[in-house]
């Protein structure tokens, strides 16, 4: 396959990500409201947000680290993005896979958050380092369990290639790893729920007590490319967690059906539970979760996954 | 040639004579004094040459022209020649040292000083008994009669206790003789052996060593001679613990043969207890010259038991262990009495004054290491080769009880030392000049403290140039000390890549190669750091010199002892360059408290292991053929790991990495550390073809994981820049030793290639940090805050180092973080996995905060105006910078060399396809991961410069802030306890337990020190009762009838 | 003799028990001069002792002794010279009471603690 | 005969030796200590050593009680002093 026609085939894929997962917040916008007894804005409204933060015309910036932020933070999530393959056996949505297998996915994730944690803390807001510091602790516990199901899945499949498992996920729903490996899957879905930064986990954004939390500098034109990875790096995501867990996607269609339910499990259990605190928080990802995460691996290697 | 009997009969006649001449003038008197002392040293010199290159035979001296059953005869052989050399030239020195005081006393103090010498020479030397006990009592009398040469309360009062424990000793003594006579009819030690006496007769040999063995101060009948160590005038007192004790030891050593096997066990044993019981108690000692006492006590009672459990060894093995634990306590314990005459300060505390004499402050230092028993001096040699001997007669009790005393005496004399250097708050009072009389013999001393250690290394082990080369750096920079420190960085510059050319050729395997690139070049460019030094910092680049050619010979090292060798050298001047950092008095003594802990552990490894076959070739290339017990690998592993700062054993870790001067710890962090690394690369090799029943390395990879975690965790909470780059390498190395010890090829891979990033963004973090300490003054975090402004540099090669830790792609880091989870997960070692995938996530924690509250925020005032940091710091930082980024361009540059390194002994586990690294589980291309990274970094960087239209850059606190303008940049920059709600989460966890443990550790020792020296209630009525007690109790054990 | 040798013992005993338990550096000194004597009691006795009795040795070690019929000589040397050193060590002690006394004003023992640990 | 002076001397030493100890007056302790000796070197002379007997009676009986009683006297006039 020539480089060009990948980088094209990159693009088509990103779109239709970067799209998808902007209407996935339209919606859980909706939702919310819904639940809450509002109207609510329509399903379009983050690409209306995205347009008129762009049309500032004068962008306010704390320094160079400060304008790098939200490019890392785009950065990370086409990224994160790029090295999943989207859809089985696509040309179209297989991305840039050959490049490194599931260990780079996961690491390409913290690259986005770095970077933004690094734009952030030059805003020179106190918020922003204080919902950082907060992302960061609740970060490094949510991945316990989380690399506990990778590894639960890694020891089943006997692979980290990410088509690879897909590929043994195929034939039939029972092959997936939601039932083959229910335990990991718990695990995994408890720690996407930190992950998509929901309720009950979602302090680091923090809307009350600190106003958004890192972005909290952020204006106009860097907002604008904020904006745009969450509906990406929220796409990307559920993909990897439907590729993991769920079989993966043969068709577009499927990858879209796929994926919602997975959000929608998120939205609805943040939508119904009140917020920890942080600290709440953290002690929740290093207990349940992470036990469910060793019992899975403990069953998958000396039971071969049979429970 | 002149019969050594002259040395009594001139001592004798000159004595007499001496209240007659003294008469026409003081002068005259003290030319005879001086005259006969020197004959007696010149005399026996000149025999002891002979005995050692001429080969002559034992000198028998038969008195009154009759044989040995008849009259009294003497003897002079090696061993004999050997003790009274040195005796006679302590007591000549001993008489310099004292030379001011013999000019003012009455003639007597001479008499008596000549009496004594005299004494310990005929005890010596005679093989009578009862001649014995003469000599004995003019020793003992004359050194009665000399402690009170100052006259003060306390010396006459230790004077009185130690005269009647002396008395009860004799009593025994001559008990003991007659009851031999009775026994045997014979008093000559050359007509009797063991087999001379029945067991009714065994009585008699038990009252005869039973009273020399308590003129030599066995715990707890000892208190006398604390006493009078700690009051007698500094000269008399080296006179009795040098003199006295070697004369009266050289008894016992002849004693030996008429005792039955069960009582020199038994004494043995009382020896070994007397050496752990008096370093413990010195633990709590806080007035020099009794530390010393205890010191001296210590060393008779290890003297002994080495005297006593090295019998069976061959002759040169035993010379070599007595000969140099005898030397080792002479001169230093000399040296250090002598010191402390001139020093004249009670209180360890008050010994600060000796930094204004430097000559006398490296004296000192000189003495305090020759007496800790560290390389090169004569101490270490025995100390080597007595643990050999213990582990190979199995005496594991004997064994751990002289390491620990060992231990427990370095504490003390590093303390000391340690205080000396550092301490600061006192006066600065100036040490008055000792005079020549008082320095000469300290001087002498020193010089033959040196000259004993390169004799023992040229002929006891005939060491190759290099492997004494870290010395030679040390003395050969001392003496270019007053160039400018420039001149001396470029010169050590040209030393280390000298160096590595001479070494080049000997790193015959490709680990070697690699451990040399990290050790050679890697030293070389952090020495670049320290070309910006202004001063002279005078002994810093001999030390750092010796460090790192102590690294080369770690790597080239064909023997055990080689290996050891080096290994102590680079402890010994790490110590001493972490000793340097301004506050670092606690932080070193714990580094070597540890590193000596562990050193021992590695001794006692090496005992156990087999003999190397004699192919030659570095260690690490013949330690395949070997088939190390298991206890040595536990033993050895636990040594190596105490320096590569494993969990349980890191205390040490960050005070060092923290308070040492901020260019040296670059080399402690990315490269010291590192040592450890590869002495557990090698037991791994070893362990590939001999794997032994119980898995070792399982639990080691456990214990580096947990140290991975425990690190990571300590750094996220550290407010100190470089304590957290300490547990931030602490944490790194936890992998390394996890990586390695799944005894794997993707392991050794994935470990070796974490060793050698880590050696690089370590060394540029603790570089640039440097840097900032260099510009702000502080090492606190949050005093500090958007320096990016100021010291953008700096910035980047920390944001590039941070990635390159964290594990973010497309930096080299994730290379690491792809190769270690594989290879975890091909192992089967998935919990490991999942702990070390936590570590790593807590890692972006206290990477972050460094980043974060040192660059980012907000500006403070009093940093509005400094500068980039100086561009030595800055050029290392690129150069490391440029590796990184060479690396992660092209992971196959590193890769590649690493996969053949592990392949020498495994099967590859990775298959390199172009650029693409392909394991069992998975693939990395690290080239494309770069390019794509690169583009989805550009294409939203040109989306944004396009989209954002006109920036305005606001000023500092033009922040979003409800409506409020921040008042100062300290309440607006987040910085201090920023994990705060973390540690609430994690409760007890965050406890710093294992620091907890180890003080509680030291705070039981001392308590016990403390509570053992109560025995010593100053009453000399008590002193006598511990004696008789002494006796019975061993008169019951050793089951005499 | 048996009965001397016992009573040196004896002798020796209370000397020690006198080192013991005195608190009077002079009376200490007494007890080891009592000591000492009954130490050159048990010499002098062994000495006589072995004058009449077999020798217990063997003699290709010791032939050239092996012929005594009366007192052993050399136990009364050995006597001889302990007891001059037994006054030289007496003479020494009570010179360091006289100093201690002029310098402390206290023949007790207990007054002279000061160094201890 | 001879075991019977012997043990009658040696009664009396004992009791001269326990004499010296608890004696409360130094100088009759002294003296106590002094007759030992001298008794003593009857029992050398009985023991067919009249050498040592001759030592003991001058030295260790004569000298040594002289030498304890100068340092009495010493001590005494110390006391006087205050």
């Amino acid at each position: 396959m020539s480089i060009w026609l990948r980088v094209l085939y990159a693009f088509i894929s990103v779109s239709v990500a970067t799209v998808y997962g902007l209407m996935l917040g339209g919606i859980v916008r909706k939702i919310y409201a819904r639940v809450h007894g509002r109207y609510g804005p329509p399903v379009w409204q983050p690409f209306l947000d995205i347009i008129q933060t762009h049309s500032r015309r004068v962008a306010v910036s704390h320094g160079n680290m400060f304008l790098l932020g939200p490019v890392f933070r785009l950065a990370g999530g086409l990224g994160t993005y790029l090295f999943i393959p989207v859809i089985y056996g696509s040309a179209v949505f297989g991305n840039f896979s050959m490049a490194g297998d599931l260990l780079l996915v996961m690491y390409f994730i913290f690259f986005g958050q770095l970077g933004m944690a690094l734009g952030a803390g030059n805003g020179g807001h106190p918020y922003s380092p204080l919902g950082i510091a907060r992302g960061l602790a609740q970060m490094s516990t949510f991945e316990v369990p989380f690399s506990l199901a990778v590894i639960a899945v890694a020891i089943q499949y006997g692979s980290l290639n990410i088509t690879t498992i897909v590929a043994a996920q195929q034939g039939g729903f029972m092959n997936w790893t939601l039932f083959t490996n229910p335990l990991a899957v718990i695990a995994a879905m408890i720690s996407l729920l930190g992950m998509n930064m929901h309720s009950p986990f979602s302090i680091v954004l923090a809307p009350q007590e600190i106003p958004i939390g890192p972005p909290i500098e952020m204006n106009s034109s860097f907002l604008g490319i904020l904006q745009t990875n969450r509906g990406l790096f929220a796409a990307a995501k559920l993909v990897l967690f439907m590729n993991l867990f769920f079989g993966g996607a043969t068709n577009l269609l499927e990858m879209v059906a796929k994926t919602f339910m997975i959000y929608m499990f998120s939205v609805f259990v943040g939508a119904a539970y009140p917020r920890f605190r942080p600290e709440q928080s953290f002690r929740f990802f290093l207990k349940w979760p992470t036990i469910i995460g060793v019992l899975s691996i403990i069953f998958i290697s000396y039971f071969g996954g049979v429970l | 040639m002149v019969s050594p009997i002259y040395i009594l009969i001139m001592s004798l006649a000159v004595g007499f004579l001496l209240s007659i001449i003294d008469r026409a003038g003081r002068k005259i008197s003290l030319t005879a004094f001086y005259g006969v002392l020197t004959f007696n040293v010149v005399l026996m010199a000149n025999w002891l040459y002979r005995f050692v290159f001429l080969h002559v035979p034992t000198l028998v001296i038969n008195t009154a022209g009759f044989k040995a059953p008849i009259s009294i005869n003497l003897e002079l052989g090696l061993m004999e020649a050997f003790v009274l050399f040195f005796a006679n030239l302590s007591g000549l020195l001993a008489a310099v040292y004292l030379f001011k005081k013999f000019k003012e006393t009455q003639v007597s103090s001479l008499i008596l000083y000549l009496l004594l010498i005299m004494g310990a020479n005929g005890l010596v030397m005679t093989q009578d008994l009862f001649n014995m006990f003469v000599f004995l009592e003019i020793l003992s009398i004359s050194t009665f009669a000399l402690t009170v040469l100052k006259k003060s309360r306390e010396t006459l009062s230790a004077g009185f206790k130690y005269m009647i424990a002396g008395g009860v000793a004799s009593t025994f003594f001559l008990l003991g003789v007659v009851f031999v006579y009775y026994f045997t009819g014979s008093l000559n030690l050359g007509n009797l052996s063991a087999g001379s006496f029945t067991n009714v007769g065994l009585v008699s040999v038990f009252l005869l060593s039973i009273a020399v063995f308590i003129e030599l101060k066995p715990f707890p009948a000892n208190g006398w001679a604390l006493d009078v160590y700690q009051s007698v005038d500094s000269g008399i007192v080296s006179i009795i613990a040098v003199v006295n004790s070697a004369a009266i030891g050289f008894v016992f050593y002849k004693i030996m043969p008429l005792l039955p096997s069960e009582f020199l066990t038994v004494f043995g044993i009382a020896g070994i207890v007397t050496f752990l019981f008096s370093n413990m108690m010195g633990l709590k000692q806080d007035n020099a010259k009794r530390l010393l006492g205890y010191s001296s006590i210590g060393q008779m009672g290890l003297l002994l038991a080495a005297l006593i459990f090295t019998a069976n060894v061959q002759p040169s093995v035993r010379y070599l262990v007595i000969g140099g634990l005898f030397l080792n306590h002479l001169i230093s314990k000399a040296g250090l009495f002598w010191l402390a005459g001139i020093v004249k300060q009670d209180k360890i505390k008050d010994w600060g004054i000796l930094r204004s004499r430097k000559p006398l402050l490296v004296l000192f230092g000189l003495f305090i290491f020759a007496l800790s028993g560290l390389p090169p001096f004569a101490g270490f040699w025995a100390k080597w080769e007595f643990v050999k001997v213990l582990v190979d007669a199995k005496m594991f009790f004997v064994l751990t009880s002289v390491l620990v005393g060992s231990l427990f005496e370095l504490i003390f004399l590093f303390r000391w030392f340690t205080s000396v250097v550092k301490n600061t708050d006192e006066t600065n009072e100036q040490l008055a000049s000792p005079g020549k009389s008082k320095a000469t013999p300290v001087i002498v001393f020193g010089l033959m403290a040196v000259i004993s250690s390169f004799g023992i290394m040229r002929f006891f082990y005939e060491f190759n140039w290099i492997q004494v080369l870290p010395i030679f750096a040390v003395l050969a920079i001392s003496l270019i000390d007053s160039l400018p420190s420039k001149v001396k960085g470029f010169l050590s510059l040209a030393a280390v890549a000298g160096y590595g050319y001479y070494i080049y050729p000997l790193l015959e395997n490709n680990l070697q190669m690699f451990f040399g690139v990290i050790f050679i070049i890697g030293s070389a460019i952090n020495i670049i750091a320290t070309l910006n030094r202004k001063n002279q910092s005078r002994g810093f680049y001999g030390f750092l010199l010796m460090m790192i050619f102590s690294f080369g010979n770690l790597l080239i090292a064909s023997t055990y002892l080689e290996f050891f060798l080096a290994w102590e050298f680079m402890t010994i001047s790490s110590f001493l360059l972490i000793l340097r950092g301004q506050k670092a008095q606690r932080a070193s003594l714990l580094y070597l408290i540890f590193s000596t802990a562990g050193a021992y552990l590695i001794m006692v490894g090496f005992s156990f292991a087999p003999a190397l076959s004699s192919s030659g070739g570095a260690l690490i290339n013949v330690i395949e053929l070997v088939n190390l017990p298991l206890v040595s690998i536990i033993v050895l592993a636990i040594g190596f790991m105490i320096k590569s700062g494993s969990a349980g054993v890191h205390i040490w870790l960050p005070e060092a990495h923290a308070e040492a001067e901020s260019d040296v710890s670059p080399f402690i962090s990315a490269i010291l550390l590192k040592a450890g690394v590869f002495g557990l690369l090698m037991l791994g090799i070893s362990y590939i073809s001999f794997t032994p029943s119980f898995d070792v390395f399982y639990w080691i990879g456990w214990v580096g994981v947990i140290t991975a975690l425990i690190g990571a965790f300590m750094a996220s909470f550290q407010e100190d820049a470089k304590k957290l780059l300490a547990y931030s390498s602490m944490s790194q190395v936890g992998y390394v030793v996890a990586a390695l010890a799944m005894i794997t090829h993707l392991g050794w891979v994935s470990a070796l290639y974490l060793a050698f990033n880590h050696m690089m963004f370590k060394s540029a973090l603790f570089i640039a940090i440097a840097g900032v300490y260099y510009r702000t003054r502080t090492r606190k975090m949050y005093e500090m805050g958007g320096l990016i402004a100021k010291m953008p540099l700096s910035y980047i090669t920390v944001l590039m180092s941070i990635i390159a830790v964290s594990g973010v792609p497309p930096l080299s880091g994730f290379g690491a973080k792809w190769l270690i989870y594989t290879a975890f997960i091909t192992k089967g070692w998935y919990l490991q996995a999942g702990v070390l995938f936590f570590a790593s996530g807590v890692s972006f924690l206290y990477l972050y905060r460094l980043i974060h509250t040192i660059f980012l925020g907000q500006l403070k005032y009093e940093h509005q105006d400094i500068k980039e940091a100086p561009v030595w710091f800055i050029i290392p930082q690129y150069i490391f910078m440029a590796g990184i980024m060479a690396i992660s361009m092209f992971p196959n540059l590193i890769i590649k060399p690493l996969n053949v390194i592990a392949m020498k002994y495994f099967d590859s586990s990775i298959q390199i396809d172009g650029l693409t690294v392909i394991s069992e589980l998975g693939h990395w291309n690290g080239n494309l991961v770069m390019y794509v990274t690169m583009a989805v970094f550009a294409i939203p960087f040109i989306l944004l410069l396009v989209l954002k239209g006109k920036t305005q850059k606001v000023k500092q606190f033009n922040i979003v802030y409800a409506a409020e303008r921040p008042e100062s940049p300290q309440t607006t920059h987040v910085a201090h306890n920023m994990y705060a709600h973390f540690r609430k989460a994690l409760g007890k966890w965050t406890l710093p337990r294992v620091q907890l443990f180890w003080d509680s550790v030291a705070e039981w020792s001392h308590t016990l020190g403390g509570f053992f020296r109560r025995v010593y209630t100053g009453n000399g009525q008590t002193y006598i009762l511990h004696i008789v007690v002494y006796i019975v109790v061993m008169y019951v054990v050793m089951g005499v009838k | 003799m048996i009965s001397t040798l016992i009573l040196g013992i004896a002798l020796l005993i209370i000397g020690f028990y006198a080192m013991l338990t005195q608190k009077n550096l002079i009376k200490i000194v007494i007890g080891f001069s009592i000591a000492d004597t009954g130490t050159h009691i048990i010499i002098v006795s062994l000495g006589y002792l072995r004058g009449k009795t077999a020798p217990i040795i063997d003699n290709a070690v010791n032939a050239v002794n092996a012929v005594q019929e009366v007192v052993d000589p050399i136990p009364s040397a050995l006597v001889l010279t302990a007891i001059v050193i037994g006054l030289a060590v007496t003479a020494v002690m009570l010179s360091f009471i006289v100093e201690m006394y002029k310098k402390n004003k206290s023949l007790s023992i207990d007054d002279y603690q000061e160094l201890k640990w | 005969m001879i075991p019977g002076i012997i043990i009658g001397l040696g009664v009396i030493m004992i009791a001269a030796a326990f004499a010296a100890i608890y004696f409360k007056s130094l100088l009759a302790s002294i003296i106590a200590a002094g007759v030992i000796s001298l008794l003593a070197s009857v029992i050398y002379l009985i023991l067919g050593s009249p050498d040592v007997a001759m030592t003991e009676a001058s030295i260790g009986s004569g000298l040594t009680t002289v030498i304890f009683l100068f340092a009495l006297h010493r001590v005494r006039k110390g006391k006087s002093d205050d």
